[in-house]
């Protein structure tokens, strides 16, 4: 029970928070809204047992990202931004794209167990304390079996910062 | 844990409501915050199975999704800032010129 | 709804003590707030040739509240074009994050409100770079240059500094092998020294970001008051701007504890193995002893009754203390049967007194700083943490990893490691002050250097 | 910030302010512009790329409450233009209305207005010292300096009554003779400012982040401060030896020994190093001149009511800021005609905006502060 108004609590929160972010005129609101919604899903993360997704979640996220993000927003000029219109004209085909994704999903629960080899694979859930909440589990598996990608994403990170300077930079 | 379709549901609403915002914001950096929420969302799935099979896969990808979304944001307002230093707008169907 | 009912119970009944402690530190930490800053003032004005704050009680012990009594009754002014909704959420933000990040430190052995946390230091660290986002939308939202300005310059300063911190952090990490807060005191108990030592570099490092990380002087460049008028506070007054300067002060002190945590040996002695030196155990019984040695002294001297009073009154509480110290020490030593039943009590007493001990020393020190030496200007700063901490905390990582690798061959431990780690550390140094020494060569000039300090 | 508004045909319009320009209003209420001084700064992100003094917020019309004063009735007004060295300033009204008058003070007062002249100036300096600091962020020399100015602050009580616009000096000499310890308070003064000093430089002069913060800021080349009208330790700084006390004596301090220290680079730090010294010669001045005060009158013979003969004079002296100048212009009445005073705060302001261009917000500060203005003389 405590687990479902947990989970409750976190889902709406982040799904009322999103909605806002995206409706919201004031970017900075939009920004702030958007950093409930993380902190929110990093609530979820919490739920789940993932404790080091959790806090990384708040460190690089909340603590990283959305920092730059308002960084920026208040680099670039508000107070014209806000007056000006906010929405393209493209509501239908929003509609539609949301519309199409929701009916896709929809049809892989539907098709569950009706069709074999089709939608939701459950496949036996794993006993709830396979996983204990554990940073060094993470960490293992970060260092053994995805080694590789680990470097190919700190490489990643590396051409991002170095193109984000250059982006940034002023042309003297 | 609850049943795994709790948080394939709250996922895809997440999704939505980040691809409607991409869809519909005219401001760039609104757009790249609704890429943020997208990206979110398939978190959230990838945890949820991560700890449905009781496998840490699911979080280490978790995580490189979230090392992804900081070069995404890095690079992306990089960008913003060198094209408001040019054209003074940060309005995404203003952005009409390969070259300025 | 029955079932929600009875879901809260339950979760009441597990985790009340956490609840209650929270509930306490949120209660209490105001008053310690305001008394260093009571402290903070009397330092500056010792050194400083003056008395301080003297009016309110004997020798000004309650100024803090007189002060806290006069900012909740001012008006609550906002800006008026102002951003409401933030200007309101920024400040609250700030202390909460700062409160929040109380939870994942541990006092003593026993005193930990989120317990057995297995992120521990993470969450800390994590969290309390959440306060961030109170300077960055406090300054934004007050509609005013100066806000604003303040509100850039810790953006870039945090984030920053953060780097520099997080580094040093890992390098302590290293020697713990752990998260967890509970068992990085334990490891140091383990080594019998602290990770302070072992990793002299990486201490300094964190010191000086941490003093960057809380605005603290010489770095205290967002609020610098003489260019900035009060930086991302200009525009906040009475009770908004005591919940800024609650949350200052309780990063001070969650810095300090994690410092404290990671180098200083958490609430272990110093020399916690070290037998000989067992008088030691003595010293916070003695130490009270003599602060009330020192009021009673003093009682006398004071110009009215009230306050010779007040003194003695102080003085009592400083001899309770001193017995409260004293008797886990004692007790084992009359009769050794009662030692088992007395170790809890004698960690958690102990423990907490040299804690604070250490914390308060570490925060002596933000002060000593504060009123010593001028400010640094943005550029340097930026300069000063880019140039130089950075390099030197990620040089540092790298040859005290080799270090240990180094130490765990010719099977060093304890205090042996230091054989490997000084040089090691020594090595650091001298590779980041060649780097500075590069980077000031080829620095084409003082001005031209200046021009993107936010793009840092 | 980049300012761009939408006008009623849907184009954009920028305004004056490019990308990234930001105009920031320091003053006339901001801790560091000691006073009412208003700074309008033109920014890119932290830099400065252009600045405007505005003046004015402290103008009471000195200069014009002259003309309808005796000149005995407007010297307390002088008092009041730069009102952390009035004796300063008093002196050089009294001995421009001398000399207009054609009258000598006795060599007895003339002894006595150069020593507290000289402690006027370490006074103002240490003033300067304290405040300068703090803006640069050090908080403790100011009240280290403010205990010694105290000292000096109390001789001035003792000798005349008042601790700040003294009014110490008359016209034609001293209206007090010095009381019974003055040689004694001022050689105490002048033993315990030695070690005092040394205190002070202990603090900043070596300190790596005074250094970076003084050092190579707001230069002024040598030629620069001579052609924007710069006085006193600003020139000095700037490496011109030039100094009225040796130029062109006056009072008693053409009998005394003393230095002249100047920079080399121009820049913040040698204006600082300039004062230093000066307090240091100051001292050396105030010792050599209680070692040896004539006896006599302190008076000389003038009229209770003065009419000076139909002319005009110009008379400066070196106050602690600059060089001070009155120029009277006598119509043979009681009044003078006019008086016109060439504070050297104003004139050192000038040079404001040529040292803080390039330089970043953080500098503003440090430069208005080491140019020593006092607003009260600025706008008079």
């Amino acid at each position: 029970m405590l687990d479902k108004i947990i989970f409750y609590f976190f889902a709406g929160l982040a799904v009322i928070s999103a909605v806002l972010t995206v409706t919201r005129r004031n970017v900075v609101h939009s920004a702030i809204f958007l950093i409930t919604a993380l902190l929110a899903t990093a609530g979820i993360f919490l739920q789940l047992r993932a404790e080091f997704l959790f806090i990384v979640q708040i460190i690089l996220y909340v603590g990283g990202i959305m920092v730059l993000f308002i960084f920026v927003i208040m680099l670039v000029n508000l107070d014209v931004a806000v007056r000006q219109m906010q929405f393209a004209r493209q509501k239908w085909v929003a509609l539609l794209i949301s519309l199409a994704l929701a009916a896709q999903v929809g049809l892989m629960f539907w098709s569950t167990g009706k069709l074999p080899g089709q939608g939701l694979l459950v496949s036996q859930a794993a006993p709830v304390d396979k996983l204990p909440p554990n940073s060094e589990e993470v960490a293992r598996s970060l260092f053994s079996s995805y080694l590789l990608p680990f470097e190919i994403a700190s490489v990643l990170l590396l051409v991002a910062m170095i193109g984000a300077v250059v982006m940034a930079k002023k042309r003297t | 844990m609850l049943s795994i379709e709790h948080y394939l549901f709250l996922g895809l609403a997440l999704f939505i409501i980040g691809v409607i915002g991409v869809v519909t914001r005219r401001n760039v950096i609104v757009v790249l915050m609704s890429i943020e929420l997208i990206l979110n969302a398939v978190n959230i799935n990838l945890v949820a199975f991560s700890r449905l099979y009781g496998d840490v896969a699911g979080q280490v990808f978790a995580l490189f999704i979230i090392a992804d979304a900081a070069a995404e944001a890095a690079v992306g307002l990089g960008i913003i800032i060198a094209f408001f230093r040019n054209r003074e707008t940060v309005l995404a169907d203003e952005m009409d010129l390969l070259k300025w | 709804m029955e079932a929600v009912i009875q879901a809260t119970l339950d979760f009441l009944k597990a985790y009340w003590p956490p609840l209650l402690c929270g509930l306490v530190i949120v209660a209490v930490l105001p008053l310690i707030a305001g008394y260093i800053v009571l402290v903070e003032r009397k330092l500056m004005a010792d050194m400083q040739a003056r008395l301080g704050p003297m009016r309110v009680g004997p020798h000004g012990l309650l100024q803090p509240i007189a002060d806290a009594v006069k900012l909740l009754i001012k008006e609550d002014i906002i800006p008026q074009d102002a951003d409401k909704l933030v200007f309101w959420l920024a400040p609250v933000l700030s202390v909460g994050a700062a409160l929040l990040s109380l939870a994942g430190l541990a006092i003593g052995p026993a005193f930990q409100v989120a317990k057995g946390i297995n992120i521990g230091i993470l969450f800390v660290v994590g969290v309390s770079a959440m306060g961030i986002y109170g300077i960055v939308l406090g300054g934004w939202a007050s509609n005013s240059h100066y806000s604003l300005m303040g509100a850039l310059r810790s953006s870039a300063q945090l984030v920053s500094y953060e780097t520099a911190a997080g580094l040093a952090l890992v390098t302590g990490l290293l020697f713990a092998g752990t998260l967890n807060v509970t068992s990085i005191v334990e490891a140091q108990y383990d080594q019998g020294i602290w990770f302070g030592l072992l990793a002299p570099v990486a201490f300094f490092t964190y010191l000086v970001a941490s003093i960057a990380e809380t605005n603290r002087a010489p770095f205290d460049l967002p609020e610098a008051e003489s260019e900035l008028v009060a930086g991302y506070m200009t525009e906040y007054s009475g009770f908004r701007w005591a919940l800024y300067f609650l949350g200052e002060y309780t990063n001070m002190i969650v810095v300090a504890s994690v410092a404290t945590t990671l180098f200083l040996g958490g609430w272990l002695r110093p020399f916690p193995r070290t037998h000989w030196l067992n008088f030691l155990d003595f010293l916070p019984a003695l130490f009270m002893a003599a602060v009330g040695a020192y009021c009673v002294f003093r009682a006398p001297k004071q110009p009215t009754k009230v306050q010779s009073l007040f003194m003695l009154a102080v003085a009592g509480l400083c001899f309770v203390a001193a017995l409260v110290l004293l008797a886990p020490v004692i007790l084992p030593m009359l009769r050794p049967s009662l030692a088992p039943a007395v170790k809890p009590f004698y960690d958690g007493i102990l423990g907490s007194f040299w804690f604070l001990l250490k914390v308060s020393a570490y925060i002596y020190f933000f002060m000593w700083l504060r009123f010593t030496i001028p400010r640094y200007r943005f550029d340097q700063l930026m300069r000063l943490g880019w140039h130089f901490l950075i390099p030197l905390s990620i040089i540092n990582v790298l040859v005290i990893g080799i270090a240990m690798i180094v130490g765990s061959y010719l099977h060093l431990e304890g205090g042996w490691l230091l054989l490997v780690t000084i040089p090691a550390s020594v090595i650091a140094l001298i590779v980041a002050l060649f780097i500075l020494s590069i980077e000031q060569k080829s620095a084409p000039s003082e001005q031209g250097r200046a021009s993107d300090s936010y793009a840092g | 910030m980049a300012r761009t508004t939408i006008a009623e045909n849907g184009e954009k319009q920028h305004t004056l302010l490019g990308a990234d320009e930001l105009i920031l209003n320091m003053g006339p209420q901001h801790p560091s512009t000691h006073g009412v001084l208003r700074v309008k700064l033109k920014l890119d992100g932290e830099r400065v790329i252009g600045s405007e003094c505005m003046i004015g917020y402290l103008h009471r019309g000195v200069e014009k409450i002259a003309e309808h004063r005796s000149y005995q009735q407007f010297a307390p007004y002088v008092d009041r233009m730069d009102y952390v060295a009035a004796v300063s300033n008093g002196l050089g009204y009294c001995e421009a209305i001398e000399k207009l008058l054609v009258v000598e003070a006795p060599a007895r007062a003339k002894v006595i207005r150069t020593i507290l002249t000289e402690l006027q100036r370490i006074a103002s300096h240490l003033l300067w010292l304290g405040t300068h600091a703090l803006d640069i962020g050090a908080l403790t020399p100011v009240f280290y300096c403010f205990r010694e100015r105290e000292e000096i602050l109390k001789i001035f009580e003792k000798y005349c009554g008042a601790r700040l616009t003294t009014h110490a000096f008359r016209i034609g000499g001293l209206q007090y003779e010095a009381y019974d310890t003055l040689e004694k308070d001022v050689e105490r003064f002048c033993k315990a400012f030695e070690s005092r000093i040394t205190e002070y430089e202990d603090l900043l002069t070596q300190n790596r982040i005074w250094l970076g913060r003084t050092k190579n800021v707001g230069i002024l080349k040598p030629a620069e401060a001579i052609a924007l009208g710069a006085t006193g330790p600003v020139l000095r700084g700037s490496g011109v030896k030039w100094d009225i006390r040796k130029a062109m004596p006056y009072a008693a301090y053409d009998q005394y020994k003393f230095e002249i220290p100047t920079g080399t680079t121009g820049d913040t730090y040698d204006r600082y190093l300039v004062r230093m010294e000066e307090m240091r010669q100051s001292r050396l001045i105030c010792l050599q001149a209680i070692e040896n005060i004539p006896a006599g009158p302190i008076m000389a013979k003038v009229g209770k009511v003065l009419k000076p003969p139909p002319g005009e004079v110009y008379h400066s002296i070196e106050a602690p800021k600059g060089e001070l100048g009155y120029y009277v212009v006598s119509d043979g009445t009681v009044q003078p005609y006019r008086v016109r005073i060439r504070p050297p705060s104003f004139v050192n302001l000038e040079s404001f905006d040529k040292m803080v261009r390039g330089h970043l917000v953080a500098d503003v500060v440090a430069i208005i502060g080491t140019l020593d203005i006092v607003l009260g003389e600025v706008d008079r």
